[in-house]
Formats: C-alpha cells, structure tokens, sequence
C-alpha cells in the first residue's frame, strides 16, 4: 500500500475521536502538572469538555470533520469555561472554518487551518512565546509544519515535525518563569516543570498528527 | 475529605438547584442554568450589573445578586472562569435598554470568555463596558497592578457599582464609580490550610499545620511567604505591612475595612482579626467609617483570612450605606 | 490547628472586643463585658429579650441581638454556659419595665445559672419569664422530651419572640409565642469532622474521615449513630427520618426549613444539602414558606450540617416575615 | 504534739490554697475524663475558677476562712459560669456564711458547712444518687462524716471518712450510666469510665480533709 497525499473529511471525525481519547487517557496526568504551578484543574476542565465534545457527536452521529470540529469548538466554548474553553475554542473553531465545504484534507488546507488556529489564540490570550503558556507549543509546532513543506517536505514530513518541534517547545517551557497565567504569581518559583497547558496542547498536536498519518500510510 | 454532596463532578449544577430552590426570586427565564440573577426587575431603562467568576467562593459571585447590588452572575464550574456563552446570557438578562457594566476579577480565564462575550454581545446590539478588579495586591508588585487578581475587593465594587446603577446613573457613570471603587482598594490574604476540588479529590496546594501562607490567592495560589503561623495581632500587621506601602493612608483618611474568612474560619476568629485590624488601623491615625465581618468571599473549605481596604470618598461612602439585598449582603434603608 | 486567635484562653475576651469594635451598636453600658446587645434602645415598655449561652456558636448567641430579635445576649466560654451574673447583667440590660423574656437552650450549666439569675432578678425587681429550647430530636427519645438539647431552632424562637415584642405583645405573649415555636421545631445534625477547643489544644472527640456521625450534638456530644459517609440526598433522607416520626406532617402543612452549616461546611454544599432536603419534603407534601441556609448556628470549624423544621401557623408566619436585623439575620421589610 | 480538736478560721485561707493547687494540678486529667463522655473541658473550667479565686485572694490579701471561701464563691459563681460555676459556687457559699463570724473551725461547724453545701447542690442540680454526676461524691461522703461523729468518732476521723466515701462514690460512678448532664445523651455508652464532676468532688473533699488534718495534727 502506498502513502497518500490527502484524505477524505467527509469521514474526518476520526481526528476528533482521537483527541478525545488522548485527553481523556491524561486527565489526571494533567492536573498533576497544573496543580505544581496552577490549581490543579487542568485535566479535570480539558477531559469534561473533550467528553461533551464526545457526547454532542453521538447525539448528532457526525462523521464529518466540520461538524466534529464544530461540536468541539462548542463544548469548549459553551459548556467549559476557564481559560481553555476560549484558548482552545477558539483554536479548533479555525479548523472547522476551515475545513467547512471542503472534501479533502490535504497538506496546504491542514497547515491553513492550524496557521489560523495560532493566530486567533494569539490575538485572544495575548501570550508570547517565553511566558511560559501553550504558547511555547504552538508557535514552534506551526512554524516546523510551515517550513518543512516549504522546504518540499510532505504532508507526513510536516507533521511529524510539528509533533517534533511540539514536544520541544512543551519540554522548552520547563525552564521558564511564567509571566502569565496563575503560575505568574510564583515567580521563580515556577521554574522546574513544564507548563501544563503546553503539556495538553502537545498531546493535541501530537494526536491529530499520529492519527492523520496512521490514515495517509495505515 | 468528608463532604455533603451528591456527585462531586456536578456540585455546581447541585448548588444552582438549591440556590434556585431557596431563593425562587433568583431563578431567571434564561434556558442557561449557568446565570442566576434577580427576576423581580428593577427599573426599566436602568443600567445592567453583572458579574462572574469559578464557583467555590460562595456566597460570591451569585450571592451578591438583588436590589442595590448586581442583576445576573454568569457561574462558572469550581474556580474556572464562566464560559463566554453564559457571560453573554448574563448580560442579554441583565440589559434593560441602558447598557451593562460587567464588573469582574483579573484572572486569564475570565479575561477572554468577557472579552468573547462582549464582541458577542455588540453583535447582538447589547452595550457592555468593563472593569476589572485587581485589588490582591500580593498577586504582582506595584510596578503590574494590570497582572493584580481580583479578590474580595471586588464585594466593594460590587456595592458601589450597583449604588450608583440604584441612583440612576448612565453606564459611564456606573463603570466610573465602579473603577473608582476598585482603584481604591487593596486586599491581601493569609491561608492556614489548603481546600479540595471535589472532582479532583484532593488538595492541589499544601500548608502544614504551624504553618501560613501569607498573601495565598484564592484558589491557593502562592502566596509572597511561608512562615510559622503567628497571632492575629500579628497576622493583622503582616497584612497591612503589605497593603499599606501600596496604598498609604493619610491621617484622618476615612476607610472601609471587609474581613473574610476563607471558608472554614470561625466567625469567632474573624472578630478577633478585626479588632485587631481597626485596633492598628485607628493607631495609625485612620478612621474606620464602614466594617464588613463574616464569610463573605470565600474558597470551598480553605481555612484563613482576606484583609480589604477601601480609601473613601463621599461618593464611595454614600454608594457603600445605601440599602442593598442579597445573600451575602444586606444594607438595611 | 492554625488558628486566628492571640491567646487561646482569652478567645472570648478578643472576640467581645471585635463585636463590639465592629458593631459599635452593640456595645453596653453594661459593666459586664459578657453582656452584648442593642444600645440603641427600642420602645419603651416593650418586653426585653434576652438569651446566652457558650461561645464558639457564631452567629449565635450574639449574633442574634438587634431590631426585631434580642435585646441582650450573656456570653460564656466556649462551649460553657454564662455566668448567673452575666445573666442577671442581661436582664437587667433588657429590661424596659415590661419584663424580660429569657429564651435559651436546655442545657445544665444554662439551666442553673439561669435559675439563679431569674432569683436574683426577682429579688431586683426584675419580672423574668423563660422558654427553654429543646428542638434536638436526637438528643432524648420523644418519651423525654424535657431532657432534649436546644440547638439552630432557638434562632426561630428568639425570631418569633423577637416579632412578638416588636409587635407589642405582653410578656406573658411573648412567652406563649416563644413557646408555640419551639414547641412546632424539630432539629437534627450531622458531624462530619471534629472541632477544637482553643484552650484545650486538641479535640475531645473524632470523626474518621469516611464516617459520619448522625444526630451529633453542637459540642460533640455523640449522636444516635456513625456511619460510612453517604450522599447529601441520603443526609437528607436520613435526618428527615428521624424528625419526621417525631414530628408528622400532614400533606400541606407549611413549613420553615433552616439549614445551617456547622462551621467548616462551605456554603456550597449547604445549598446542595437544601436542594435535596426541599425535594424530599416536597416529596412529601410538605410546603415550605421560608428558608434560612447558612452558618447560622455553628461549632467553631466543625464540618458537618443540621436541618430544622418549623411547623407554621400564621401567627408563627407572620412573626417569621416580622422585619429584623442583626449579624446572623436580617430580614427586610 | 498532740492533735488539736479545732482550729482558728482567722488565717483558714490555707484551705482554700490547697484546693486551687489541687485543681491546677489535675487541670489536664480532668479535662481527658471529661472527653470521655462529655466535651472535654472540666479540668479548663475548674482550673480558670480557681486561678480566678486565687488572683482574687492576693489582690484583696485575704487571710480568713470565710474571705477565701467568698472569694471563691465569687470566682466560680461570677466568673466561669457553665455548670460548676453555679454548683461548686453554692456549694462553697454555704461554708462562707458557715463560717461568717465564727472564729473557730470545729467538727461541728464543718459537718454543718458540708450539709448545707450538699443541700444547696442537690436543690439546684436536681441530680440523684445513681445519675452519674458529683452527687455520688458529695451525698456518701457527707453521710459519712455526719455518721462519723455521732458515732463517736473526732473530726480527723469523720473527715478521713469523708475521704474514703468521696473515693468509693467517685468509683462507684464509673459502672453507671450518666441520666443527666451532656454524657447521658451517650446511653449505655457512658459506662465505663468515672465521671469527671464525681472525680473532682472527691479531689476537692480530700484536700479539704488533708489540709485540715495537717493542722489539726502537724
Ligand atoms: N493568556 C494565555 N494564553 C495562552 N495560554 C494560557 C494563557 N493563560 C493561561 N494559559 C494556559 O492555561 C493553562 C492552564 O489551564 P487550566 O488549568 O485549564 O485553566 P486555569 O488556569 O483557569 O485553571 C496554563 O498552563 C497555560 O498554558
Ligand atoms: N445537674 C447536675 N447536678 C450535679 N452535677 C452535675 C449536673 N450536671 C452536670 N453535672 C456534673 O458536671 C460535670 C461536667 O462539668 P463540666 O465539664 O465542667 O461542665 P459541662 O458539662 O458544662 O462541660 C459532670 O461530670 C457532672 O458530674
Ligand atoms: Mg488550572
Ligand atoms: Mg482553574
Ligand atoms: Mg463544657
Ligand atoms: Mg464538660
């Protein structure tokens, strides 16, 4: 069997199903990292929205990417609150934007969607790279996906690199002082363990690149 | 840790129904569980108050909803921010055609589910304007008062803010006084024993027993120092050893003192903080002219003490004495 | 335990000094600093009101003098009845001309002192009539009634006392209505985790974590039963079991509900705990006209909760609507 | 030496001195047999009534019998409240007016103190033999002593009596079960342990026997 370029979105809720089953598998694992800086919750707010996410698919038997994405981008933003349902919904809302009235998800459509989705985060949560934030996980991962097909590099290539350059900008955040967030009040004392939600956002990034490319070459 | 819950994935849904069910006055038409505010409508064309924040600090947020005081509270799940949606529905059940002032608490979720909610909000022809409380002045020097939380002080902008929408006054002069009021108060907290979110089971931040963190924040955010647990006396000179570089006192100033337990104080002890605080604050030559003593502002079952200034003006002083209605606060006419 | 206290044998000392430093009003003549009440004097000729009892109840016993409710409160230590004197000073504090009403809790210690406070009071003068309290189903089979504890169900009979007074009514009036609303109360608790004399350094009694203890007393005095801790709707039905064969109610009696938190209880859970109680009682075919959650009667930082149920009739209904004001109620006109 | 038969009350304090030492000294054991079936607090009430009494006795330099006994009443009944203020304070009020212009302490006046303070306790508290309170101290000891002397005996020997019979009313408590007071909310549990007011009447009854004894034969 060959590896292919692209694939069909009209079956896309895979991808979905797949980061609900990555963060659901984390819950505690992400709390345990928040509560070392933050208050502890992170797991518990990311693993209730992912499993509304999971319940409103049910309810509607989407198979769509679109329309898994959207059921995403709604349970983070109308049903979890906090930081994470604005940061992330905001996030997949641009994948499902992009992918709407789209049949094929291909290399340039995936790197439109997650450039969009960095930028809305960006401009929503104001946070640099260096603050100590998913930030640091998303910024790199989506430069490392941008470049490598610009350096002709393949869908796979790029993802791969974005999971990459993901891990390193999450493990990058181990020794910062966070400037942002409720570890911004440790100060240096928040130096020593990485940041929970760049921790979260590689596990996102990292789920949607593996279970792309275990579709492209299976 | 022994709780008088049901299932402790869904105590906030479980504390809605029993807010609702104690105060039927407080069940609003909204189709989103997630706002409680005050059906018994105030004056048409009078500007909307609402705020919101986590749950856990009860009576705050929605226990400051009634005449004089704010109209709808967007509630989140256990110390995390509303979602933007219910931010949104609290206004759209706040708004009588004047406007709403959003008056909430510097914290990164609540930032952006308001900011989200607003731009939603204009979409929908709903003018809302903001303030920001940032009164915890142990969260960022004086140099980031923009990366300060909000803590209790915002019960003060809360009453000032919902004096002047009582009075009558236009959005721009309910979001001024509200300002006013929160630029003039400081807060800081000490923490004696940590509290659990009943989801996670078990406590995410530690303080031994002999032990206190000075300037804790309120979901056990690190405070400026850990030291031996002293008397109130001396808690009470920490405290305003913190406030008052921030925020000097004048001679004759004339202020505004709230002292809260953070939930599993007894009210016996925050009588004895209190005396001890106005005792130190009249020997610096202040004059207490309104006092605030109980569970007001608290986190879950988390044993300690917040300390709120506010310097007064007349303006500051008429808005705190006029009458208000509400769970956690009543002004009697 | 970390405490916000200075010395643990003077605790009540302190607190005294931070009432008083708070509510100015409060604040006696009296030469007895172990008397608390209302300075700002109410009519003439109305009937006096007065109750005491130990420290460490907060809002209760002091915490219930003002307009509408008592006159004068006599504070003892923790957990330990006031003094003959202190009674004495209370009544003598209260007394208008038409006659002290004394409402307190059946208790030894509150038995004898009061006794030997009503001669001396005679021997001055003084009329004094008294209603003693006895609402605690758990603490003495209903074949014994006389022996049972008085607990949260005072704050309705000091409340309909307080009304009574406030409306006019005679001493021997007061009296009969103080009466009637004890006599229609049945409470209930349940202890979830001990609490600390400051003096005593340590607890005199332990609840596992895991187990709680049903039908506790406000000084940890055992209850019927321990058992693994259930769910707040099986709280309810549980406490409910052991009012209601006591206390039947027939399908459609009005009735008040007060919930109150025994210290450490975040109020969040006594909402989830009133939602469920309502519910069942409901269920039941019960109608309830009022509601009191909160830490309205307490035992330092103990964890737990109690239920009190009032059968209504409209004297009792109108007396609870009576408008009131004080640190643990405040009921608006 | 020989033993003396009575004994001047004009510099009596001595008596009231050895029962605020022996109450100071059993502050804490007090207080742990009251944990055991009441709140734990006997020991700190007695203690602060009596460190009261004694602060009260030094401040007005008191040297007779009646003084101390009213400066204890005083304490007890004017200061610590709760259920010993009033019992042991009327308790003590009948030696104080016992003793009221009398200059000697005899057998006689003793025994005469004794029955009315047991009188007065019985009247206020209510509380019978067998209730499992200071009543199965106080009423057997009484009736010893009282039989005692009209048996013959002196007033060394009637208060040896009073000593023993104290003892063996504090022990007999311990099978009881408490009808009165917080520990009879306990039922059948109460048994077991002596009660806490029974073990400080007896402790009080003995010092006062020990301290009178002393003098009369040093
Ligand atoms: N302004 C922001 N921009 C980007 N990420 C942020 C921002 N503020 C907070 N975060 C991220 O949020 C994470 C914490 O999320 P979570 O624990 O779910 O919310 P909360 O802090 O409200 O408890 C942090 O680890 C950080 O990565
Ligand atoms: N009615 C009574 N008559 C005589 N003694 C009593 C009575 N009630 C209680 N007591 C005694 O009081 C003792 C407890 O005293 P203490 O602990 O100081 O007071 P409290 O019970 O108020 O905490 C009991 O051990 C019992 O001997
Ligand atoms: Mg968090
Ligand atoms: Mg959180
Ligand atoms: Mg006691
Ligand atoms: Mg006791």
């Amino acid at each position: 069997m060959t590896t292919a370029v692209s694939l069909p979105l009209s079956d896309g809720r895979f991808i979905v199903d797949a980061l609900v089953a990555t963060i659901r598998a984390n819950r505690d694992y992400l709390s345990e990292i928040d509560a070392a800086t933050g208050d502890g919750d992170h797991g518990i707010n990311m693993a209730k929205g992912f499993a509304l996410c999971a319940e409103r698919m049910d309810a509607e038997d989407v198979r769509g990417a679109s329309d898994a994405f959207e059921a995403l981008t709604m349970a983070l933003m109308d049903d979890i609150g906090g930081s994470m349902g604005p940061l992330y919904g905001s996030f997949f809302l641009e994948f499902q934007l992009a992918f709407t009235g789209r049949d094929t998800l291909d290399a340039a459509l995936f790197g439109q969607a997650l450039a969009a989705g960095v930028a809305s985060v960006k401009e929503l949560g104001g946070a640099k790279v260096g603050d100590k934030t998913l930030m640091d996980t998303l910024v790199p991962a989506e430069v490392a996906y941008r470049e490598t097909l610009a350096g002709g590099g393949d869908f796979i290539e790029a993802l791969a690199a974005m999971s990459t350059a993901a891990e390193q900008g999450k493990d990058s955040t181990k020794d910062m002082q966070a400037r942002i967030g409720r570890a911004a009040r440790l100060g240096e004392r928040s130096i020593g363990t990485v940041d929970a939600g760049a921790t979260s956002c590689f596990l996102i990034l990292k789920s949607m690149a593996d279970s792309i490319t275990r579709r492209l070459a299976p | 840790m022994n709780r008088v819950i049901n299932d402790p994935e869904k105590v906030v849904e479980d504390m809605v129904r029993g807010i609702v069910a104690a105060h039927p006055e407080m069940a609003l038409d909204s189709a989103n569980p997630r706002v409680i505010g005050v059906a018994t409508k105030k004056p048409e064309g009078s500007v909307g108050l609402v705020t919101g924040g986590g749950s856990g600090h009860e009576p705050a947020f929605l226990g400051y909803v009634g005449p004089g005081l704010l109209d709808a509270v967007a509630v989140g799940e256990i110390f995390s921010s509303p979602t933007a949606k219910s931010f949104l529905d609290a206004f759209k059940a706040a708004d009588r055609g004047a406007g709403v002032a959003c008056l909430y608490g510097n914290y990164a979720g609540d930032n952006m589910n308001v900011k989200m909610a607003v731009k939603m909000a204009a979409a929908q022809g709903i003018a809302v304007k903001t303030v920001v409380a940032n009164d915890d002045v142990a969260s960022a020097p004086k140099t980031e008062r923009e990366k300060r939380r909000g803590v209790a002080g915002e019960i003060v902008m809360w009453k000032c803010g919902g004096a002047r929408a009582a009075l009558g006054g236009s959005l721009d002069e309910v979001i001024a006084t509200a300002q006013k009021a929160i630029d003039a108060t400081r807060s800081v907290g000490i923490g004696l024993s940590a509290c659990t979110i009943p989801a996670a089971g078990k406590a995410n931040f530690h303080i031994a027993d002999g032990e206190m963190e000075v300037g804790i924040g309120h979901h056990g955010e690190h405070g400026v120092q850990v030291t031996k647990t002293v008397s109130s006396r001396d808690m009470a000179k920490m405290m305003l050893d913190i406030i008052l570089p921030d925020f000097p006192l004048a001679k004759g100033d004339e202020v505004s003192v709230l002292v809260s337990g953070l939930g599993a104080t007894p009210l016996m002890e925050q009588y004895i903080f209190y005396a001890d605080v106005a005792e130190q604050l009249e020997a610096a030559g202040a004059v207490v002219a309104f006092r605030f003593v109980g569970n007001l502002f608290t986190s879950l079952e988390m044993n300690g003490i917040t300390l709120t200034l506010t310097r007064l003006d007349d303006e500051l002083k008429a808005c705190l004495a006029h009458p208000c209605s509400s769970i956690g606060l009543k002004v009697l006419a």
